[in-house]
C-alpha cells in the first residue's frame, strides 16, 4: 500500500469547482439543434493565465441549469477567445440554447490530455468526422492550418445525415482554399438536395473511394460509435498502424478531475487520461464506453 | 409446504410452463433469506419457505431483464398478491404470462411484523395454485390503522417535528423506490430534469418533496406490503405515510388497493357523489 | 390586528382557466376589492393542478395555498374537477399525517359568475393566514440543509 | 505500561467535550437493532457496546451527502458567484470501527490526487476520529480477507481497545488524538486485547487474478437479476465517493451543490445523447467491483474497500460486495479444465 498523499492547505487552495465567468461574444447556429458559442473571460487575470492544447475540453455552466462537458473547438493559437459547440439535447443545452451575446457562461478547465500536435509534425493528416463530432476535429484542423508548413497533406472527410446537418459549413469551405488540403463533404444517402455538390454516402465508404495519402500519416476519427467501428479497419488496411490512429471519446462527466467516479472506462479516467486515445490504447480498454 | 413448493417449481420448469421461478433462497441455514431466480428444474431444491421471507417478489415482474427470461412463476404471500392485482389493473403485466404461487402465511418475522399482526389475508385468493392451509380472520379497519391513529393523536406541530427528525436521516438511496413493486416508472419523476421538479439533494427540503411524491404517487395503489419501510437503511417508517393515504381511500371510497380485481383504480376514476366536505 | 405587525401573507392561488380565473376577473371588473396578498396562477383545469405545485408553493415561501376551479358538473373538460377532488381528498390525508398546517390549504369551487365569492374567499383566507402568521415551519424545512 | 480510561470516565469526557461546545457524533440506536452515527446532544445515548457497526459510514463527516460548492446570483446578463465558506467547526467522531476509520486514508487519495479538493481537506483537518477496536463480528464482516483486522489503526486518531468490561486501553495515534485524551487517562499495567477478527471469506490474491482476465464473464450476471439497483450499498459504504453536481435555485439565483451518487443507478452514466455505456445491472455491479478491486488499486496501490460489510448489511436483498467476491473465489478454486500451469 502506498502512503497517503500529502494534503494541500485548504486555506490557500482554490475551490476547484468554481468556474471562471465568460462573456458571450457571438452565437452561431449551425443546424436546427446545433449552435456554437464564442466566449471571452470576463476577468483579465483569468484570461492571461489561461492556455490549452487542442483536443482538451472544458466544463461549461449555464447557471441555474448546471454544467456540461464540451470540447474546446477553437484553435489554441487564437488568443482572445474560445469556442465550443453543442447540440440541444438535455437540461443544460436547453439553457445554453437560449444564450445570447453579452450573456454569462461559466467555464472550468481545460481538462484532459488533448492531441499530440507536436508528435504529428511532418506527417500527413487525415481527419474523419461525423455529425456533431466536427468540433473536436475542427480545433485540430485549424491548429494544423495555422502551422501549415509543419504538417504534410491534409485530408478532411466530414459526413452528416443530411445537408441540413452539416456543422461549421463555412469552415469547410475555407479549409478547401488551402494548398494541400482536400476537403470531402458527404451526406448519408437520401440526405442530399438537388444542388448538393458533395459526396453521397457514409464516411467509411467515402474514405474507401477517395484518393487519400496514407504513407507517413496519422488519422483522427471522431464520430458516432458505428462510424468509428467501420472506419478504423479501413485505416489499418490503408497501412496506418494503431499508434497513428486517434479518436476522442465521450463520457458523462461531473468533476473533470478524477474524483466523481463517473467517466472511467475500465481503469482509465476519461477526464484525466483521455479523452484522446490511439487505436492501440483503445484496443486495450474494456467495452465500457 | 416447502417440498410442495419445490415440487411445483420443478414441474412448472420441467413442463416449460414458465422459464423462471421467482422465489426465496438462503445462502446458509442461518443466513438471511433473499430473492432467488430458478431457471432449471434441478435447482428447485434451493427454494426455501420460512418466517424470513419478507421480500415482495412481485417487484421483479415488471423488470426488463426478468421479463426477458420469458413467462415467470412468482411466489407470493397474501399481502404481496394484491400487487399483482394492481399491476394487472394498470396494464403492467399480462396475468396469463405469470404463474402465481400463493403461500399461506402465518406472518413474517419473529415476533411477527406489525403488518402481520393485523393481516386479514393469510391465504392468497387469486393464485394459480395455493400451498398450505389457514383461515383468514376479519380485521376491523380500526385495528389495521391503529398505529396511524396513535400517531395522528399527536398535535400537528409534533407530527411535523417527528418527520423533520426522521427525514433528516434520508440519504436518498432510493431503496424505498427500487424495492416497491408499484414504482415501475421507466424514469422516476425525481430523476427527470426538464424541468427538475424535485430537488435531488438529500436536504430536508428535497427529502420532504421526495417522500411526499413517493407516497402520493402510490395513493390508492399501495397495498401495504411495507417493503419500503423494511429496507430503509436509516429506519424511516414510511408505512405511516402510505397508511394515511390507504385509510383515506378506505374511509372516503371504501377502497382497498388490490383487494378487488373488478374495481377500477381509485385515482383515475371518480363519482359525482364523491365527498367534498373540505371544499368550499 | 396589532399582533400581526403588518404581516403581509403570500397566498398562491392555483385557479382553472374557465371558471375561477373568470370569477376573479369579474371581481376586478366589478371593482370588488380584495386583498393583494393573493398571487394568481392560471392553469387549464383543476385536473392539471399537480400536487407538486402545492409543494412548490410552500417551498417558494407561500404562507397559504388556494386551489379553485369549476363547480362539479361544470368542468370545461367534463371531469377534470372530479378527478381533482379525489386526489385532493387523498392528498390532504398525506399532508395531515406530515403535520402540514391544514389551515393553510384551501379548496373552493368558484364559477365565472361568482366574482363576489372570489372576493369573500380571498378576503377570508387572507385574514385567516394573517392570524396564523408566516408559515415558519415550512421555511425551516427549506432552510434546514442536510 | 499503557494508558487507560474507564468507560464511565469516557462517557464523562464526551460530556465535557459537549459542554465545551464541541461537535461530537457517535453511534446511537435509531429504532430496533439499528445503530447510526448521530450528532450527540448528551453522552447518555452514545453506544459503546452491543453493536457491530453503524449503518451509515464515517465518510459523511468529511464528504457530506450534500454540500454547497458555491452560490450564484443573476445580475442582469451578468452572474455573481459567491464561493462557499470553508467549514470551520471541529468535530469529533467517537465509536468508529477500524473498518470505517481506515476508509479515510483511502478517500484521501481520491480527493487529493491531481487537483486537491479544498472542502474535503478542510473537513479532514477538523475531524478527530476515536475508534473502538472490534470484539464482535457478523457474517458480513470481511476485513481479514483484505489484510485488515479488528484493530487496524489507519485513519484513527485514537484507538480504544477493551481491557475488561469496565476499561479501555487508550492508544493515541496522532497529536490531535493525544490532545483529546492526554489528561484524562490512568496508567494501566494491562493492554487491551482483541481476537483475530472475522474468519477469512475469500482469497484476495485469487480475486486479483480473476479480475485481470474476466471483465467479460458470466459471473457478473449471477446477481444482476436480484439487485434492485438502489444506492444503499454505495451510500452505506465508507469508501464509495461518487458524486453528482447540480444547480438548485430559482430565477434570482441558487446554489451549485454536490450530492452523493451511485454507480448502481441506471442513469449514472447516461449521456444526454441517450447513449449509456452501462445499460444492464450486471455491468453496474461489475463496475463497482472493478472500481474497488482493480481500478483504484491500479492508481493508488490500495483497495477501495475496507471489508466492513456495510454494503451487505444495508442491502434490501442481501447482496453487496461479499457475496460477489465469494462467488468469484469459488470459481477460482474450481479446478481449471485447461492443463495446469507449470510452477
Amino acid at each position: 500500500m502506498t502512503a497517503p498523499p500529502v494534503s494541500a492547505d485548504p486555506a490557500t487552495a482554490p475551490n476547484l469547482y468554481l468556474p471562471d465567468l465568460m462573456e458571450v461574444l457571438e452565437v452561431q447556429q449551425h443546424t436546427a439543434d446545433t449552435k456554437s458559442v464564442r466566449l471571452r473571460f470576463r476577468n483579465e487575470i483569468a484570461a492571461k493565465r489561461f492556455s490549452f492544447r487542442v483536443g482538451q475540453f472544458g466544463i461549461f455552466s449555464a447557471f441555474g441549469s448546471g454544467e456540461a462537458t464540451f470540447n474546446i473547438c477553437s484553435s489554441s493559437t487564437w488568443k482572445d477567445y474560445i469556442e465550443f459547440c453543442f447540440r440541444r439535447t438535455g437540461m443544460v443545452t436547453d439553457a445554453l440554447w437560449e444564450v445570447d451575446k453579452d450573456d454569462t457562461i461559466g467555464f472550468r478547465g481545460p481538462y484532459g490530455n488533448g492531441y499530440p500536435m507536436e508528435k504529428w509534425r511532418r506527417k500527413h493528416l487525415i481527419f474523419l468526422g461525423g455529425g456533431i463530432a466536427m468540433p473536436p476535429i475542427r480545433c485540430a484542423i485549424w491548429y494544423a492550418l495555422e502551422h501549415r508548413d509543419e504538417y504534410g497533406e491534409i485530408t478532411i472527410i466530414y459526413g452528416a445525415r443530411s445537408t441540413k446537418d452539416l456543422v461549421f459549413a463555412d469552415d469547410l469551405a475555407r479549409w478547401a482554399q488551402y494548398d494541400g488540403v482536400q476537403v470531402i463533404r458527404c451526406v448519408d444517402p437520401g440526405g442530399e438536395t438537388p444542388d448538393w455538390d458533395g459526396e453521397v454516402g457514409f464516411v467509411p465508404e467515402v474514405l474507401k473511394r477517395a484518393d487519400v495519402r496514407s504513407d507517413n500519416s496519422v488519422a483522427l476519427v471522431v464520430g458516432p460509435p458505428i462510424m468509428i467501428k467501420l472506419t478504423m479497419p479501413l485505416l489499418t488496411r490503408m497501412g496506418l498502424v494503431d499508434r497513428d490512429i486517434y479518436t476522442s471519446l465521450e463520457s458523462r462527466m461531473k468533476c473533470g478531475v478524477g474524483k466523481c467516479g463517473r467517466c472511467n472506462c475500465g481503469p482509465v479516467y476519461l477526464c484525466k487520461e483521455g479523452p484522446v486515445f490511439t487505436l492501440e490504447q483503445l484496443k486495450a480498454l474494456p467495452n465500457d464506453y | 409446504m416447502i417440498e410442495a413448493l419445490r415440487e411445483l417449481a420443478r414441474r412448472l420448469l420441467a413442463e416449460e410452463r414458465v422459464r423462471v421461478v421467482i422465489g426465496y433462497g438462503q445462502s446458509s441455514p442461518q443466513g438471511p433469506v433473499h430473492p432467488l431466480f430458478i431457471t432449471r428444474a434441478e435447482d428447485a431444491e434451493q427454494l426455501v419457505w420460512n418466517r424470513q421471507c419478507f421480500s415482495n417478489l412481485t417487484a421483479y415482474l415488471t423488470r426488463k431483464d426478468v421479463r426477458a427470461l420469458g413467462p415467470a412463476a412468482v411466489v407470493v404471500k397474501g399481502c404481496d398478491e394484491r400487487t399483482i392485482t394492481v399491476l394487472e389493473k394498470e396494464a403492467q403485466l399480462e396475468r396469463e404470462r405469470v404463474f402465481v404461487v400463493g403461500m399461506v402465511c402465518e406472518g413474517m418475522g419473529d415476533p411477527g411484523l406489525p403488518k402481520c399482526q393485523v393481516c386479514d389475508r393469510h391465504r392468497p385468493r387469486l393464485a394459480d395454485e395455493t400451498l398450505g392451509e389457514a383461515v383468514d380472520r376479519e380485521v376491523p379497519a380500526l385495528e389495521r390503522y391503529a398505529a396511524l391513529e396513535a400517531f395522528l393523536a399527536r398535535p400537528a406541530e409534533q407530527r411535523m417535528a417527528y418527520w423533520q427528525e426522521e427525514l433528516a436521516r434520508c440519504v436518498k438511496c432510493y431503496a424505498c423506490r427500487q424495492v416497491c413493486p408499484l414504482c415501475y416508472c421507466e424514469r422516476c419523476i425525481v430523476d427527470k430534469n426538464r424541468p427538475a421538479v424535485i430537488d435531488t439533494s438529500a436536504t430536508l427540503k428535497g427529502n420532504f418533496a421526495w417522500h411526499i411524491t413517493r407516497a402520493f404517487h402510490l395513493a390508492g395503489r399501495c397495498v401495504a406490503c411495507g417493503e419500503c419501510a423494511r429496507v430503509c437503511p436509516v429506519g424511516i417508517d414510511l408505512t405511516l405515510l402510505n397508511q394515511s393515504l390507504a385509510r383515506a381511500a378506505e374511509e372516503a371510497y371504501g377502497f382497498r388497493a388490490g383487494e378487488d380485481p373488478r374495481v377500477e383504480p381509485l385515482v383515475g376514476s371518480w363519482s359525482p357523489q364523491d365527498r367534498e366536505d373540505f371544499i368550499r | 390586528m396589532s399582533q400581526n405587525n403588518g404581516f403581509d401573507p403570500k397566498i398562491i392561488a392555483y385557479v382553472c382557466n374557465w371558471c375561477t380565473y373568470l370569477g376573479a376577473d369579474l371581481a376586478g371588473t366589478n371593482r370588488l376589492e380584495y386583498p393583494a396578498s393573493v398571487r394568481i396562477i392560471r392553469l387549464p383545469c383543476t385536473g392539471r393542478i399537480d400536487f407538486h405545485l402545492i409543494v412548490k408553493a410552500f417551498e417558494s415561501g407561500a404562507d397559504a395555498v388556494l386551489v379553485s376551479g369549476c363547480h362539479p358538473g361544470d368542468c370545461h373538460y367534463t371531469a377534470g374537477n372530479f378527478h381533482a377532488r379525489r386526489r385532493w381528498t387523498l392528498f390532504r390525508a398525506l399532508l395531515d399525517v406530515l403535520g402540514i398546517e391544514m389551515d393553510r390549504i384551501h379548496f373552493t369551487w368558484i364559477s365565472a359568475a361568482e366574482g363576489r365569492k372570489w372576493q369573500e374567499v380571498v378576503t377570508e383566507i387572507t385574514e385567516k393566514t394573517k392570524a396564523l402568521g408566516p408559515y415558519r415551519a415550512y421555511r425551516r424545512i427549506c432552510e434546514g440543509g442536510a | 505500561m499503557s494508558h487507560a480510561i474507564r468507560k464511565e470516565a469516557l462517557r464523562a469526557l464526551v460530556g465535557s467535550w459537549l459542554a465545551e461546545g464541541k461537535r461530537v457524533a457517535g453511534p446511537v440506536a435509531v429504532g430496533p437493532g439499528r445503530v447510526l452515527y448521530q450528532p450527540l446532544v448528551s453522552p447518555e445515548r452514545l453506544l459503546l457496546d452491543g453493536f457491530i457497526r453503524t449503518v451509515n459510514s464515517i465518510k459523511a463527516f468529511v464528504f457530506p451527502r450534500h454540500e454547497e460548492l458555491y452560490a450564484y446570483r443573476f445580475r442582469g446578463r451578468q452572474v455573481e458567484l459567491i464561493d462557499a465558506p470553508l467549514p470551520e467547526e471541529e468535530q469529533i467522531v467517537i465509536g468508529a470501527r477500524p473498518c470505517d476509520a481506515a476508509a479515510l486514508p483511502v478517500l484521501d487519495h481520491v480527493f487529493r490526487w491531481g487537483t486537491p479538493d479544498r472542502s474535503y481537506e478542510r473537513r479532514r483537518e477538523l475531524t478527530t476520529v476515536v475508534t473502538l477496536a472490534c470484539r464482535e463480528y457478523d457474517d458480513h464482516c470481511f476485513c481479514t480477507s483484505l489484510d485488515s483486522g479488528p484493530r487496524d489503526e489507519r485513519g484513527s486518531d485514537v484507538l480504544l481497545v477493551e481491557i475488561d468490561e469496565e476499561t479501555y486501553e487508550v492508544v493515541w495515534l496522532t497529536s490531535k488524538g493525544k490532545d483529546l485524551f492526554v489528561r484524562h487517562t490512568e496508567r494501566a499495567d494491562r493492554k487491551g486485547t482483541i481476537g483475530t477478527g472475522p474468519k477469512r471469506k475469500f482469497d484476495a490474491a485469487a480475486l486479483e487474478r480473476f479480475l485481470a482476465e474476466n471483465f467479460e464473464s458470466p459471473v457478473w450476471e449471477t446477481f444482476a437479476l436480484r439487485c434492485l439497483g438502489c444506492g444503499a450499498c454505495a451510500y452505506d459504504c465508507p469508501t464509495c465517493h461518487c458524486f453528482d453536481i447540480v444547480d438548485e435555485g430559482d430565477r434570482h439565483g441558487g446554489m451549485r451543490v454536490r450530492n452523493w451518487d451511485s454507480c448502481q443507478f441506471a442513469l449514472f452514466t447516461l449521456h444526454a445523447s441517450g447513449h449509456n455505456p452501462r445499460t444492464a445491472q450486471a455491468q453496474r455491479i461489475r463496475q463497482r467491483i472493478y472500481h474497488k478491486f482493480r481500478i483504484y488499486p491500479d492508481k493508488f496501490g490500495d483497495t477501495l474497500c475496507t471489508g466492513c460489510g456495510n454494503c451487505s448489511r444495508g442491502c434490501p436483498v442481501h447482496l453487496g460486495i461479499r457475496p460477489v467476491l465469494e462467488a468469484i473465489s469459488a470459481l477460482e478454486r474450481k479446478p481449471q479444465s485447461a492443463p495446469p500451469k507449470t510452477p
